[in-house]
This record gives C-alpha cells, structure tokens and sequence, in this order.
C-alpha cells in the first residue's frame, strides 16, 4: 500500500507546503483528508502520485520507496489514480469516448481492451449515455463524471478524489457518493479530500486533519470528529450528527439513518 | 455559443457519413468555383438550401441569420468592384460627373460584379451546407482518412476543445466588466478590453501549467491518440 | 443641370461611403476575403503561394514538439486563445466595433514563425465555427494574415526595440503596422483578382486601397493601443 | 424594487432558460433561489440586470419596465449588483485597491469619494489588509472577498450572490456568512443562489424553487423546504433541520440553537 514517511515539501520559493507528513493509505478503505483551503491537501495528492517530489522524507508504495523515474512513474500511475477538482483541466478530448480512452491508450493497451474498459467506466459512472455528445455541450456534473471515468478505466487500486462534490448540487453528490461506493465495493481504495463535513463523515472510514502542511490529528472518523481542539485548529466544523451529539448527550451515529432508528432509545 | 456548431451536432443530416457529406461539399464548392454559368450556380443555391433548410431542419430564421454576415459583405464588397473612376464618360453604362472626372458603372464591371455575386453565393452556401450538418469531431475523422499529418490533426482537436472553454471565460469576464461599466466609453471600453485579454491570457498560462499535470498523471508521452 | 448632377454625385458617393464606414468594422470583412471572392485562378494560386510558409511553420512546430512534447497543447492554448481573441470586439471611434486580428499581439507574444501555423489552423477554424472568410479563400487569408502580418509585426517590433524606441512605442507600430500591412496585402488580393475594366490593377487597388484606408487605419490604431494596453499589464504581474 | 413578470428566456438556438418566471424580491429581505445545475439560476441572475434581454415577458424596476438602453442599463446597475461564482473572472487589476475602484472610476466618481467608498467596501468584507496585495497572491476565499467588495462599493439596493460559498471551506462559508448578514443590515436586499441547502435554510426568509427554468414554487423558508414534491421535483434535498422535524416528529426549528434551547422540551 501507498504511504508517505516524514514527507516535507518546499515550494521553489522556499514555503512550507507539508512538513512531516505520516499518512498511511492502509489505515482505511475511504480515507478522507480535511482542512481549510491552502492546508496542503491537493500537493499531498500531488506527492502521493509523483507529480512533485518531496523535498524530505519519501513516499513508499508496497514498502518501496517511489523512484522518480519516468518508467516507474508509470507503473506507479498504473496503480495509483488522482481526478483533480475541476474536470475542465482534465478532458483534453472533445470526443468523451476519446478521452476516457487516453490514458489507456498512452499504455498502448489493445483497441479492444481499450474499449471494454472505456464502456466499464463509463457505466460505472453511469453516463454511457454521453459517449457521442461533444464535452463542450455537458453540464458541469456531467463532466465530472467524465474525469473520474478516465481514471477508473485505469483500473488502479488507489484513487485520489479532490473535492469530487464540489460545486454540484445535492442531486450530483449523491450520485458521486454512490460512484465513490461502487468503486470501494470493487475493492479499491478512495482516498477523498472535502470542505463538505457531512460527506466525509458520512462515507469516510479514517480521518487525516491537515493545517498548514502539518497533519493536526489522525483517527477512525467518529473519534476525530469529536475532537474539538484538532478541528478548532483546522477552522473545520463537526458535522451535524456529531453537533448533535455534542450538544444534546445523544449517542453519536454515523449516519442519519442510524439516528431515526434509535430515536425511540433517545426518547425513553 | 457558437450557433453554427450547435446545430452541427443536432440537425438531421448528421448521422451521414461525413466522408460522404465531405466528398459532397469538394464536388459542390468545385463546381460552384469552376463554373460560369448562372443557371448552375442558382441551381445549387438552392438544392443547397433546401438540404440545410428542409433535410437538415436547420431553422430558417437560423440560417438566414448566419446568411446575412457574408451577404452584407458581398453588397458592400461589391461597390469597389462595381464603379469605376475614368474621365471618359462614354465607358460608362451609367455615371456621375465629379469635378473633373466620372464615377461609374460599366458594362463589364456590372456583368463581373454579378457574376462575382452568384459564385460567391454559391460557394457560400455550399460551404454552409458543411459546417451546419457536419460536427468537427466527424471533420476530424474525415481528416485522418486522408493522412493529414498527426501533428495537424492534434493540434485541431486540442485546439477544438480550448476554444470552448477560452470563449466562455471571455464572456463571463467580459459580463464582470460590462456589469461594473467597463464599457460605457470608449476610452474605458479600451482599457476594459485590454485588461480582459490580460486576464484571459494570465488564465491560460495558468491553465497551462495545471494541465501539464493532468497530461503527465494521464501518461501523456507525446501523442494524442484518437 | 450640371450643378444639381453634380450635387446627385456627392451625394451617391456619400450614401456609399457612409454605410461602408458604418458597417464595415461591424462584419468584420476586411480583414478575411470571403468565400468565393476570388477567382479559382487566384484562390489556387495564393494556395501555392502559401504552402512553402505552411510547410516551413509546420516543421517548425514538429521540431518544437519533438524537444518539447507538452508544447503540442501549448500551440493548440496559443490558437485557441488567437481565436478567442479575433472574436472579441473592440471599441472603435466612430462608435461601432471591431474585431482585433490579434496578429500583432500573437507575434510579439510567440513569435511570428509558429503564428502561421497556427494562423492557418486560427482561419480554419473561423470558416468552420464562425462562417468567417472561407475555404477557398483559405489559402489567401492565412497569406495576408498569418504569413504577411505576423512578420511585420514581429520585424517592426524587433526593429524598433533594436532602434533603442520605447518597448511600448515599438509595440504599438509591430501591431498597427502587421494589422495595417494585412490589409494592404488584402488589396492587393483582391485587385489581382478584380481589375478594374478601365483602369487595371493599379486603379483596383487604389480603389481597395482607399477603402481600407477609411476603415482600416483607425482600426489599426485602436489595435496597437489595444496591444500596448495588455502588454504593460502582463508585465505588471 | 425589483421582479419578473412572466418571465421567458430562449437561447439563440431557442432551448428554452426561463419560462413564465415570476420573481418578485418584496418578498423577502434575503431571498434564495434554489434548483440542480442548470435549472436557470444564473440565467434568471442576468436578466435581472439586464445583460439578457427578456424573449417575453418583462423584468419591472420599481413598477417601470426595465428599458435595454445604455443610459437606462447604467441606472439600473448603480441599484442592482451581482456577484458571480468564481472570483477569478472578476478581478481584472493586479491591485486589490484598483479592482474594487474599477466600477466607481468607470461611473466617474472623485478619486476621494472612490478611497472612501472602497475602503468601505473592503471593510465590510474585512480585506482592509489586502489593500496593496497583488491580487495573485490571494488565496481562494480572499478573492471571493474583493469580488464581494467590488460591487458593494457601488452602493446597490440589492445584490445578487451566486453560489457564494462554493469551494470554500466551512470557516470561510461562516465569514460569507457574517458579510451577508452585514448587507443585509445595512438596509440591502439580498438574493442568494446556492446548492448548499442547510446554508440556505438558515439565512433566507423566502426561497423560490427552481427546476427546468420553471418556479415549481415558493414561500416562505420553514414552509416551502416541507414540501416534499416541490424539492423532490427540483432533485433537491432538505435541510437536516427540516429532516429531524420531518422523520422524528419534533418541532421545526429554523436554527440549531433553537433545537438546543428547546431540547428538554422535546425531550419531555
């Protein structure tokens, strides 16, 4: 599995983006990374797939520290996926079809492989059904989706979502929830970076609160969200079932369902 | 945004093979090119017409509205090739005296305007034919056919998608400054749009370096396949 | 009888002129000969006459992206952006708008030998987008506008910096100058293509010339403010 | 003040935006527009300031037809403001202080009228301090701040906000918070669109819902978010206030202090 090791990382001008780092992807099957914006999140995910090298410590992957080698990268890439925030900077093709393809065919992967796997992905992300319209026509949800299919064609065991909610409506959340659920039943690992506190209370299994650079706390999501201080000190807000929880003595649930189907507990 | 692309993308002519179509449009602009009779460049003003209009479904109103740009042309382009100036009144077919010489119409500047009018016209129409039943992307494939070089084709299809994302930007930029009366003056208007044109090239720079990494994670290693 | 005849002249050269000053900077013409404008004869011939500069660009371009393979997407932002930009209006003095070529800024910016390459895919694009100029007339325009203008834009840009005059001044005379030599290579284009019956060439071009000379001089003044503007606010980031 | 009446909106290649859109901004004094992506909420936002022109029917400013001239339009923008989205599409100046001038210097003002009114505009949103920073160096939720600024310090009636909080993280959304408050008391209407319907719930006092360019309808907040068709109708969720309520029988409240302080009497 994929981990970082006392990972720092410099800017060229000399700023601390990250300072000794530990995070170790093994600790849960939906990871979620929180912290305000510019805590270093993204240039953790960039680390992680060996876009930036760190300026200290190192990142190990099956127990081996990662070679900056183009070969390895790619082997590396192979297994390890990142769909960045806004799906604009990641489509490159006006053709959908051609651009879920690309990565695969950059693998020189067969045309018939690519093209089962083009149609896997795009199932999974349920929009088969765009595969001949021009990107420029789709919604920005639609888009989304586009992107992380590009990547889960990959196949890889590892996928970074960078703020896969943002900017959708309730709707399109739900539906990225039930996306990032089909790809952990598939045996993959998602690691998810998120300003949205329900979301990453709700799906996430293991916490890493990020500030500054510097990773504030760590823990299975129903012990670090009753944190106070490390929350406080990443400016971050417990989400409302933990509010609730916090504030009225309630038992605390994962998730709303849970609550209503104990309320008459609650109650005596 | 872009109406002609649009309608390329949901008229009824478009599940045509567009090699086809293409094939088509080579013959059709040929012909309308070559040609120096009035009855063929009528003729295929209006087959072309009636496949835009009445195949294809493209809306009338649409269409004579994209018509009008190059027809406005062709009236005011015209007027350079319709009058001369000569002080022999006796070569005109119609003229005016100014001061010491005639502005006028000949006989063969008003048959070679014609002429210039009805070829136009019907290239025009032709070439409207295309690009309102054809979508790039089928454009694209066409081009691969013929062995354009990759790098061509490339940087088509690149180019193809930026397009969309600069142009909306642009205007979502330019509703910013219009809404803060950026444009209310000439001298602002040519400040507001310089500072978009920074903005805009700023972003694209920016944009650049972010899809760089985009490229590598994707395992870009040189070529664009398609 | 003369004097009122005389007066009739006046006043048709008046309704002539008039709308053409009005209109055209609003369709944007001058600056791409439209399709069918020209004769096969000339629109095969400026076809011929480009394609060394085409195929000189394109080789260019393939040596950029051999060294560079990331430049492939940057030459398709550069021509995406160009496209952007000739479709943008400029305010003009008499109130209507304009379209900027942009030649003068992309030259400057990249330099003029890559700007016609990507010039002609830029023109392929507007014919096929925009409905703008025109596929038989392709081979004209990227003449006019992307071989002719960037260089003379880029030249009189290099020239003037050479020359020790300001960075700005010499910006403003590459982009008035390449927009303005555009134009007169468009003249003569289009005189070539339609002389005059009673004067030739040379009265067809002055004919053209006089046109552009109405509508085009002003614009082009505009686009080398334009161009100065954003220039010195690039530099300020 | 301002509404629509019967508003219909057609794109050039006559898909329709709006339809039969009545919105009238009497109704509340912070008002929310509410529907999935590309429902019609930024197209609606455009019309109100006249940069869409109606296909029928009418926008009405203070009882009088909005007229689509120049002279008229700039009256009408000196009332009515808007911020959009993504802040990087309205900076223009590398200046903070010159950005937030731009519409002042544009309309004319003295330059000591223009200092004080954007040092005004600047405090409000509480960036006094980016005054002289290049506007590159600001982080995401600062530039959304100037973009808030540059149109307060026009003075408008009402200001239109669209998606104010999206991408920012939920300390950031509490400081939009406060600034939209602080308009508000300053006697400014105010129209929100956003996806985020617990933040809606808890500063709007009457939400139209929108879905298809269609108003599937309206009303007051507490009475419009428990009507279950109308939101689903418009993919939309409820807030977690109006799911206790809905699923546990307690009362509604409209905020979770409120739930607090009358928690024993729930309890009972």
């Amino acid at each position: 599995m994929l981990k970082t090791v006392n990972l720092t990382y410099k800017y060229e001008d000399k700023t601390v983006a990250l300072k000794d780092v530990n995070v170790d992807l093994k600790k849960g099957e939906i990871i979620g990374i929180v912290g305000p914006n510019g805590s270093g999140k993204t240039t953790l995910f960039l680390n992680f797939v060996g876009i930036l090298i760190p300026t200290k410590g190192e990142v190990l992957f099956n127990g081996q520290k990662v070679k900056y080698r183009k070969k390895y990268l790619i082997e590396l890439r192979r297994k390890v996926g990142i769909v960045f925030q806004d799906p604009e900077k990641q489509i490159f093709y006006s053709r959908v079809y051609d651009d879920v393809a690309f990565a695969l065919r950059n693998l020189g992967l067969e045309e018939k492989e690519v093209e089962k796997r083009v149609y896997n992905a795009l199932k999974t992300v349920k929009a088969l059904d765009l595969e001949n319209k021009p990107v420029h026509f789709l919604s920005y949800g639609q888009k989304k989706r586009v992107a992380i299919a590009s990547v889960l064609a990959l196949d890889t065991e590892v996928i970074f979502l960078d703020e896969p909610t943002a900017g959708l409506d309730p709707y399109m959340v739900d539906i990225i929830v039930d996306i990032i659920k089909e790809i952990k039943r598939k045996g993959k690992r998602v690691v998810i970076s998120s300003h949205n506190m329900d979301l990453i209370y709700s799906i996430c299994d293991y916490i890493y609160v990020l500030n500054n650079g510097i990773v504030l706390g760590e823990g299975r999501t129903k012990e670090i969200f009753l944190q106070d201080e490390i929350l406080k000190g990443a400016n971050l807000k417990q989400p409302w079932l933990v509010r609730l929880h916090k504030n009225l003595g309630i038992p605390l649930y994962k998730s709303e369902e849970e609550l209503y189907a104990n309320w008459n507990k609650i109650k005596l | 945004m872009l109406i002609i692309d649009k309608y390329a993308y949901i008229n009824k002519l478009k599940e045509v093979n567009p090699f086809t179509k293409v094939i088509f449009y080579i013959v059709a602009l040929a012909v309308a090119l070559f040609s120096n009779n009035l009855y063929i460049w009528t003729g295929i003003v209006i087959a072309m017409s009636i496949l835009i209009v009445v195949i294809a479904r493209i809306p009338l109103t649409i269409y004579l509205k994209i018509l009008t740009v190059p027809l406005l042309f062709l009236v005011f382009g015209s007027f350079a090739v319709l009058f001369s100036i000569d002080i022999d009144k006796n070569n005109f077919i119609f003229s005016l005296k100014v001061i010491n010489f005639y502005i006028g119409i000949t006989e063969i500047s008003l048959n070679n305007t014609f002429m210039l009018f009805m070829r136009s016209i019907s290239t025009i129409t032709s070439t409207f034919f295309l690009i309102l039943t054809t979508p790039i992307n089928d454009l694209i494939y066409v081009l691969k056919l013929i062995r354009l070089p990759d790098i061509f084709i490339e940087i088509i299809v690149l180019t193809y998608r930026f397009i969309f994302i600069f142009l909306k930007e642009c205007k979502e930029i330019y509703t910013a400054q219009q809404l803060r009366f950026g444009y209310v003056e000439f001298k602002n208007s040519l400040n507001s749009i310089s500072s978009l044109v920074a903005c805009l090239f700023i972003r694209v720079m920016k944009r650049y370096e972010e899809m760089k990494i985009a490229l590598e994670v994707k395992g870009y290693n040189g070529k664009f396949h398609m | 009888m003369k004097g009122s005849e005389e007066m009739l002249a006046y006043r048709l050269i008046f309704l002539l002129i008039v709308p053409l000053i009005v209109i055209t900077p609003n369709i944007t013409f001058a600056m791409h000969i439209m399709e069918g404008y020209l004769p096969p004869f000339w629109a095969i011939s400026w076809f011929i006459i480009t394609l060394p500069f085409i195929i000189k660009g394109f080789y260019n371009v393939k040596k950029i992206v051999k060294s560079e393979p990331n430049k492939k997407m940057f030459l398709a932002i550069v021509a995406a952006f160009v496209f952007v930009l000739s479709a943008l209006k400029l305010p003009s003095i008499t109130g209507s708008c304009s379209h900027p070529t942009g030649v003068g800024l992309g030259a400057v910016l990249f330099g003029p030998t890559v700007m016609s390459f990507l010039g002609l895919i830029v023109l392929l694009f507007q014919a096929l987008l925009l409905a703008h100029g025109g596929i038989t007339t392709l081979g004209a325009n990227t003449f006019s506008m992307a071989v002719i203008g960037p260089v003379v834009a880029y030249g009189v840009y290099k020239l003037g910096k050479k020359s020790g005059l300001k960075n700005s001044v010499a910006v403003f005379l590459g982009a008035a100058l390449g927009d303005l030599s555009t134009y007169v290579v468009t003249s003569i284009q289009l005189a070539l293509a339609h002389p005059d019956p009673t004067g030739g060439i040379l009265a067809s071009l002055v004919k053209f010339m006089s046109i552009f000379a109405i509508t085009q001089i002003p614009l082009a003044i505009v686009e080398g403010i334009f161009t100065v503007i954003v220039f010195n606010l690039l530099t300020q980031y």
